[in-house]
């Protein structure tokens, strides 16, 4: 009888996809009463330099003993070093999320997801549209613009949010009116403080305000609440804005980031994969999604 | 390569491939099958058509530990998995390891399954259908490649593929046993068994045109009708050969949070799958649950690859006990109208 | 991490699920070196009330002493965890809180005689009458679902138990179905955690973990009605275990169908 | 008046106290009061098939629920005429010596020897005793493993049914039992000579009545068709009502039960009092050399008695799983008929539990369960009241009664849950 001869553990050495980094929390501070900003480096430099993204990615994040969620990345890649996100306390990994100090480890992995079309996207106008939590990923994408200002056209940033204390970035955001190299357009539905210089009344009231659009060379990122999308969507197809053009992200529940625990599947596409974001007219071809209504299914 | 042995070599064959690894095969359980640690060929039963559970189990078992932790990090729990050899897979499984191959192996490989998958040697065994197979309407009633080793019973011999290295590693442990003599005789045998495997088929389902009725029957009562027939239970995806969806949950150390990341079985059939912050849920309803689990089998993964994501396996038609199942809703979309 | 204060409260039923606290052997020790037990009578003596982190409470609740016992335990503790299925559905002593016919049952039983003691009523869930933060079901619970709970209360994690129906645990240990041979097995509109046993050992599920989260009552009836067996006898079994749970849903059901009629 | 309480009575199961009232030094009452919410369960399994009820009655009681399970399933058999076949009935042996050593360890050990050394409670004895308390669990918890591998789990298993068992356990799992039940042993021996060195006091003793269920073949064994009362009489266990007379208190949710109108115990004690020559082995050596005429009057007594019983039941298993492993698989008998009665008794740990029913058209028409519990809360308090009697009279303080009175309750380990299916001492 002759031996065998099958190399048994010809295991190829490769990272586990699944395998959460520790990174450490730098910073963080509450931007509303539930939302908090976290500023994190990695703990192992090696991890800081593979964490190479582009804006509309997101990571899965991990609290030791709670589990894993995804969560968009906030900081943009032209800014290395630290990761930044903004996160709403929903339940309970968040829960256990926010009773982390600074110092503490989380643990990350990612980038994960398609991210927004930087390449398609140079040279054209951009105008990014963001109300309440939308604007986790979209400041990704704001920061990014401003810091490559040349490589693209006119550049437009209209921001909603319920009250003045609920709008996250706020300082942030009234700094960055001073500048002339982009239209920056903030309002809230209520100013319960008096204090409020800005617009009042709902996001879509700032489109009188944007003057002649280009439509055909625009690209356009959405992200807000349900209700948001609705007519924001409404007044860009009115705008002439090609489908193929107008930017959303989709939120789906989530347990691997790539592509494996099937819960983020609509139809054949993953949301991890394919999106989170998708062209509006990707999103027509969703049945799952044009059935219910835009609305109900993308990012809050 | 295909070889010929003679059936009563069989028995043999398997005692020296044990050398390799552990051996698993059909073993009868009550009325049904399932696949079990056997010492040897006289404790299976290569008549039995499908196991209550598809040999999915072996690659992807329904609850592991992915990652040991403490607040230095994560550690892969890897190298636990002994080798195994599964005799009597038969094609329509094979098919859907192939499937399973397609997800886990290809973009971002998943290392549970490929060290699984490195680990298992698949002999296959030709079958006999029963009333609920169906996988000659979704081509999958004979198979290429897959497999290690693949068994065709000619009733006095079988013909052997050989399919991989690692197999004919398998075969050159016992070269005796095996022979390259294929007469005029053999090749005409071969061909009746083809022709006659294929008008064994009674199940009468058709799956062409599938996409189009899907897309045309989206917002059709049929689906609210099967909804309030189902009950939610998961079976149909537990069973189904081609479903891979899972959960993943972190259990802690009692004083401590040092703990285990453990992954297990999910279906979209639950109503957990799909909510998200806010406690929105996408699927909600019932039906709109089944729809996915449908559209997904027989109409997307057409969409994107060409062939249905059924193997026609008929594990969920023996498994429903209310009887939904990929034949039963085809014809229900096809006829507008849910059988009894 | 400073130890949480936990106590251990046992009301009306089999005291099966302190007796699986107690079935925790290599682990109890542990336990009990995690945590600080003020209270755990059926353990020890040295027993005194006092704030709690979390309270486990046993039982459903049947007497006007235990009520108020119950409402005190409440008060003192930050967290209530229901354990067991009587203490989160009734169990089977409240099967019949639907129906009503107390007095009767209880004079069947106890005669005329007077018994001194607190009033008693017919069994209730916890939650009929204070707050719980957290079920673990389960007739008893199970060890390594309930130690998987505690371990992460413990740890002031968030615990995750099954949400799906038995049938799932059952297919993970490539049980036949009993459905599906023309039997009863209340598992598709059972909580899962216990592992499928029942059917593992070739029995039905009685439904003894009490309602899934998702149940479809209506199809499992139908589909019971299918297979022969009266009306009566499916309510009569399914509530069994899922007390007042199921009971409603078994009235929502027949409301339901009286509507359509 | 004055009262004297110990509510709630600790390391039993279930939810009871013990209330002594006083006037002067004399003694008004003691009582074991059963504060546990009613459960009504024999009404509610009326209308039940037999199948409902015998998953419905295990749940009065999680300690003894093989027990309860095993008396209603001979119950439930005899009414319907169903003749189970010889390897369910191992079976249903092996499951009972689980439960046994299961019960014992954890009663003997656990709850009632923290009283003797002075200590609140097992966990406190851990520093000074913790070989004792690893021995109780390494014993409770195979107790344990032989009710999970017969039953299916360790509380409430379904496995045991009518006519025979859903599933037989493998060769691996009885060769398991086998081999662990003779590497545990040392562990039992331990318990018999240490309850066998403990000092009993004198104070609660007094004549009562022993009985026992009669083992069939003139061996030891925990249920059987006849009782043995330690009189010499014997009754057949379809005649239960003469031995029990029910009647309701008014301090408790439990019954309670007299024989020709006097108090009378179930037990290990009674078992052995009444079945202790036939115990062969290890069990029955120390049997000898350990039994008394104190054991027919202090009921402190039944713990020492609880150990060598757990000696025994270890002593069976491996006689036992072999018999099991040489049978093959049987059908379930099936009923004969439809309408019937029957009774079943066995022996719980704590005493005789018996089951009964009427059934008609398949449907259980009347239940009645009795008990151990039940059976022995009068000679619990008949004890109770003579020894806190004679203590008073010897000038004791109140702590120190209260403390004997509930070493007395506890040493009948009563299950409170199962007699709703305990001590408060008052002044005048
Ligand atoms: C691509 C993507 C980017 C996201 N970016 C952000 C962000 O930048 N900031 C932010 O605050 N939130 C973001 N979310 C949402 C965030 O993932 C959820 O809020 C988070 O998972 C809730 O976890 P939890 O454990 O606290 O909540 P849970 O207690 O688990 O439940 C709260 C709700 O969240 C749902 N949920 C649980 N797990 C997931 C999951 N993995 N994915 C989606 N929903 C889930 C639950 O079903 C429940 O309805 C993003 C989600 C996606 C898919
Ligand atoms: S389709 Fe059938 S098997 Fe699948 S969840 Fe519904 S009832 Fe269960
Ligand atoms: S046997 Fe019962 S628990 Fe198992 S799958 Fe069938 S219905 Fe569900
Ligand atoms: S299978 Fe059903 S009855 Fe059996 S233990 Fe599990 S939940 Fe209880």
């Amino acid at each position: 009888m002759k031996r065998l001869c099958v190399v048994v553990d010809d295991r190829e050495v490769e990272e586990n996809p699944y395998k959460p980094e520790m990174w450490r929390i730098v910073r963080r501070y509450p931007l509303t009463s539930d939302v908090n900003f976290f500023q994190m480096r990695a703990v192992d430099v090696d991890d800081l330099l593979k964490m190479d993204y582009r804006p509309g990615q997101f990571i899965m994040g991990s609290v030791l003993g709670e589990g894993e969620a995804p969560f968009s990345i906030s900081s943009t890649p032209s800014r290395p070093g630290l990761m930044e996100f903004c996160i709403r306390k929903v339940g309970t990994l968040t829960e256990s999320l926010f009773g982390l100090k600074e110092n503490q480890t989380i643990g990350l992995r990612g980038p994960y997801g398609n991210g927004f079309p930087i390449e398609k996207m140079e040279g054209k106008d951009i105008m990014i549209i963001a109300g309440g939590l939308g604007v986790a990923s979209l400041r990704s994408l704001l920061l990014y613009v401003l810091d490559n200002r040349d490589k693209f056209g006119n550049l437009v940033y209209l921001h909603g949010a319920r009250t003045p204390g609920e709008m996250l970035f706020r300082e942030e955001f009234m700094q960055l009116k001073e500048r002339d190299d982009l239209n920056c357009l903030l309002t809230v539905d209520k100013d319960d403080t008096g204090q409020w210089t800005e617009r009042e009344g709902v996001v879509t009231n700032l489109f009188k305000e944007l003057g002649p659009v280009d439509a055909k060379n625009t690209y356009v990122a959405v992200c807000g609440p349900p209700v948001m999308y609705k007519y924001v969507i409404q007044q860009l197809v009115g705008l002439n804005i090609p489908k193929h053009q107008i930017l959303m992200t989709l939120e789906r529940r989530m347990k691997c980031g790539v592509g494996k625990c099937g819960h983020c599947a609509i139809e054949y596409l993953y949301t991890c994969m394919d999106g989170p974001v998708f062209t509006y007219w990707d999103v027509l071809h969703m049945k799952e999604i044009i059935g219910k209504g835009v609305s109900d299914n993308v990012i809050a | 390569m295909i070889l010929k042995m003679k059936k009563e070599d069989l028995s043999a064959f398997l005692e020296s491939a044990k050398e390799w690894g552990e051996l698993w095969g059909p073993t009868r359980k009550g009325d049904k099958v399932a696949f079990e640690k056997v010492d040897a060929l006289s404790q299976m039963d290569l008549k039995a058509t499908r196991t209550i559970i598809p040999p999915k189990k072996f690659l992807y078992p329904p609850r592991f530990t992915m990652f040991d932790f403490d607040d230095g990090g994560y550690v892969e729990r890897t190298g636990e998995v002994p080798n195994r050899i599964l005799f009597g897979i038969h094609p329509c499984d094979t098919h859907g390891i192939q499937t399973m191959d397609k997800m886990f192996l290809e973009e971002y490989k998943d290392p549970y399954y490929a060290e699984r998958r490195e680990k298992t040697l698949l002999l296959g065994h030709s079958c006999i259908p029963d009333e609920k197979c169906m996988c000659s309407a979704t081509d999958t009633e004979f198979i290429a490649e897959g497999f290690d080793l693949f068994f065709t019973d000619l009733k006095m011999f079988y013909l052997v593929w050989v399919g991989s290295s690692r197999g004919h590693d398998l075969v050159q442990m016992r070269p005796e046993l095996f022979n390259r003599d294929i007469g005029k005789d053999d090749i005409i045998n071969y061909t009746e068994y083809r022709s006659w495997k294929s008008s064994q088929f009674t199940s009468k389902v058709d799956f062409t045109g599938m996409p189009d009725i899907f897309e045309l029957g989206y917002n059709s009562p049929v689906w609210d009708e099967l909804a309030e027939k189902c009950l939610s239970c998961g079976q149909c995806t537990m069973v189904c050969p081609t479903c891979n969806c899972y959960n993943v949950v972190d259990e802690v150390e009692l004083g401590t949070i040092d703990g285990t990341r453990d992954r297990f079985w999910d279906s979209c059939m639950f109503r957990e799958y799909s909510v998200v912050a806010g406690g929105h849920n996408f699927r909600d309803r019932r039906a709109d649950r089944l729809k996915l689990w449908y559209t997904h089998k027989l109409q997307a993964y057409i969409g994107e690859f060409g062939e249905p994501a059924c193997v026609g396996c008929g594990r969920c038609v023996a498994t429903c006990p209310v009887d939904i199942n990929v034949v039963s809703v085809s014809k229900a979309l096809k006829e507008q109208e849910v059988g009894k | 991490m400073s130890s949480p204060k936990v106590g251990f409260y046992g009301f009306t039923g089999c005291a099966g699920d302190q007796l699986m606290v107690l079935n925790c052997e290599d682990r109890l020790v542990d336990l009990f070196g995690a945590t600080e037990i003020l209270s755990f009578a059926m353990a020890k003596s040295d027993n005194h009330d006092g704030e709690l982190d979390v309270a486990f409470v046993e039982g459903s609740i049947s007497t006007e002493e235990q009520l108020e016992h119950l409402k005190d335990i409440r008060k003192r503790s930050k967290m209530l965890v229901a354990i067991g299925t009587c203490a989160c559905w009734g169990g089977p002593q409240a099967m019949k809180l639907e129906e009503g016919g107390y007095e009767e049952r209880y004079k069947k039983v106890y005669g005329n005689a007077s018994i001194e003691l607190s009033k008693a009523f017919e069994a209730q869930p916890v939650d009929a009458f204070v707050k719980v933060e957290m079920k673990i079901p389960g007739c008893p619970i199970d060890k390594t679902e309930f130690l998987s709970a505690v371990t992460k209360v413990v740890a002031g994690r968030h615990p995750y138990l099954y949400k799906f129906p038995v049938c799932t645990e059952c297919k993970w240990k490539e049980n036949p179905c009993i459905l599906t041979e023309g039997k009863f097995c209340a598992g598709p509109l059972t909580k899962a955690g216990c592992g499928a046993v029942c059917p593992s050992h070739n029995i039905p599920c009685v439904g003894c973990w009490g309602p899934t989260d998702d149940l479809n009552v209506s199809a499992e009836y139908n589909l019971l009605r299918e297979k022969g067996y009266d009306v009566d006898e499916i309510v009569k079994k399914i509530k069994k275990f899922g007390g007042a749970g199921v009971a409603k849903m078994v009235k929502e059901l027949s409301a339901k169908k009286e509507a359509k009629k | 008046m004055k009262t004297l309480e110990v509510v709630p009575l600790t390391r039993v199961e279930g939810d009871g106290g013990i209330k002594v009232t006083l006037d002067g030094k004399k003694v008004r009452s003691v009582t074991l009061d059963v504060h546990e919410g009613p459960r009504l369960i024999e009404q509610l399994v009326v209308g039940m098939t037999p199948e409902d009820d015998l998953n419905v009655v295990p749940r009065i009681c999680a300690i003894c629920t093989l027990s309860h399970k095993y008396a209603a399933i001979r119950g439930l058999e005899n009414a319907l005429g169903i003749d189970p076949p010889e390897k369910a009935q191992v079976m249903r042996d092996l499951m009972m010596l689980g439960e046994n050593v299961e019960s014992n360890s954890l009663h003997t050990f656990l709850l009632a020897l923290p009283d003797f050394l002075g200590y609140p409670s097992a966990i406190a004895m851990l520093d000074d005793y913790g070989d004792d308390v690893k021995r109780a669990l390494r014993l409770k918890k195979f107790g344990n493993r032989v009710m999970q591998i017969t039953s299916g789990r360790i509380v409430h298993g379904e496995n045991p049914g009518l006519g025979g068992f859903g599933k037989y356990p493998t060769k691996n799992q009885l060769t398991e039992i086998a081999l662990k039940s003779k590497e545990l042993i040392p562990d039992a021996v331990r318990a018999v000579e240490l309850f066998g060195s403990l000092e009993y006091p004198e104070y609660p003793e007094a004549e009562t009545t022993f009985m026992s269920v009669n083992a069939p073949a003139k061996k030891f064994g925990l249920a059987g068709d006849s009782i043995l009362i330690s009189n010499g009489k014997e009754t057949d266990a379809d005649d239960y009502k003469k031995l029990t007379s029910e009647r309701v208190v008014p301090h408790s949710f439990a019954k309670r039960s007299l024989y020709e109108d006097k108090t009378f115990a179930v037990g290990a004690n009674a078992r052995m009092i009444n079945m202790g020559k036939r115990v062969g082995g290890r069990a029955g050596d120390f049997f000898k050399e350990h039994y008394s005429e104190r054991w027919l009057r202090n009921p402190l007594l039944n713990n020492l008695a609880q150990a060598i019983e757990m000696l025994w039941a270890l002593e069976q298993m491996p006689e036992t799983t072999e018999l099991v492993a040489s049978m093959d698989d049987p059908k379930r008998a099936e009923p004969t008929r439809l309408t019937g009665s029957g009774t079943g008794a066995v022996e719980a740990p704590r005493g005789i539990l018996y089951h009964h029913y009427d059934i008609k058209d398949g449907l259980v028409e009347t239940a009645d369960i009795i008990t151990p519990t039940a059976q022995n809360l009068d000679d619990i308090e008949m004890h109770m009241k003579l020894c806190a009697e004679r203590m008073l009279a010897d000038d004791k303080k109140d702590a120190e009664v209260l403390l004997a009175l509930e070493m007395i309750a506890r040493a009948y380990d009563p299950c409170i849950s199962c007699a709703t299916h305990l001590v408060t001492l008052k002044r005048l």
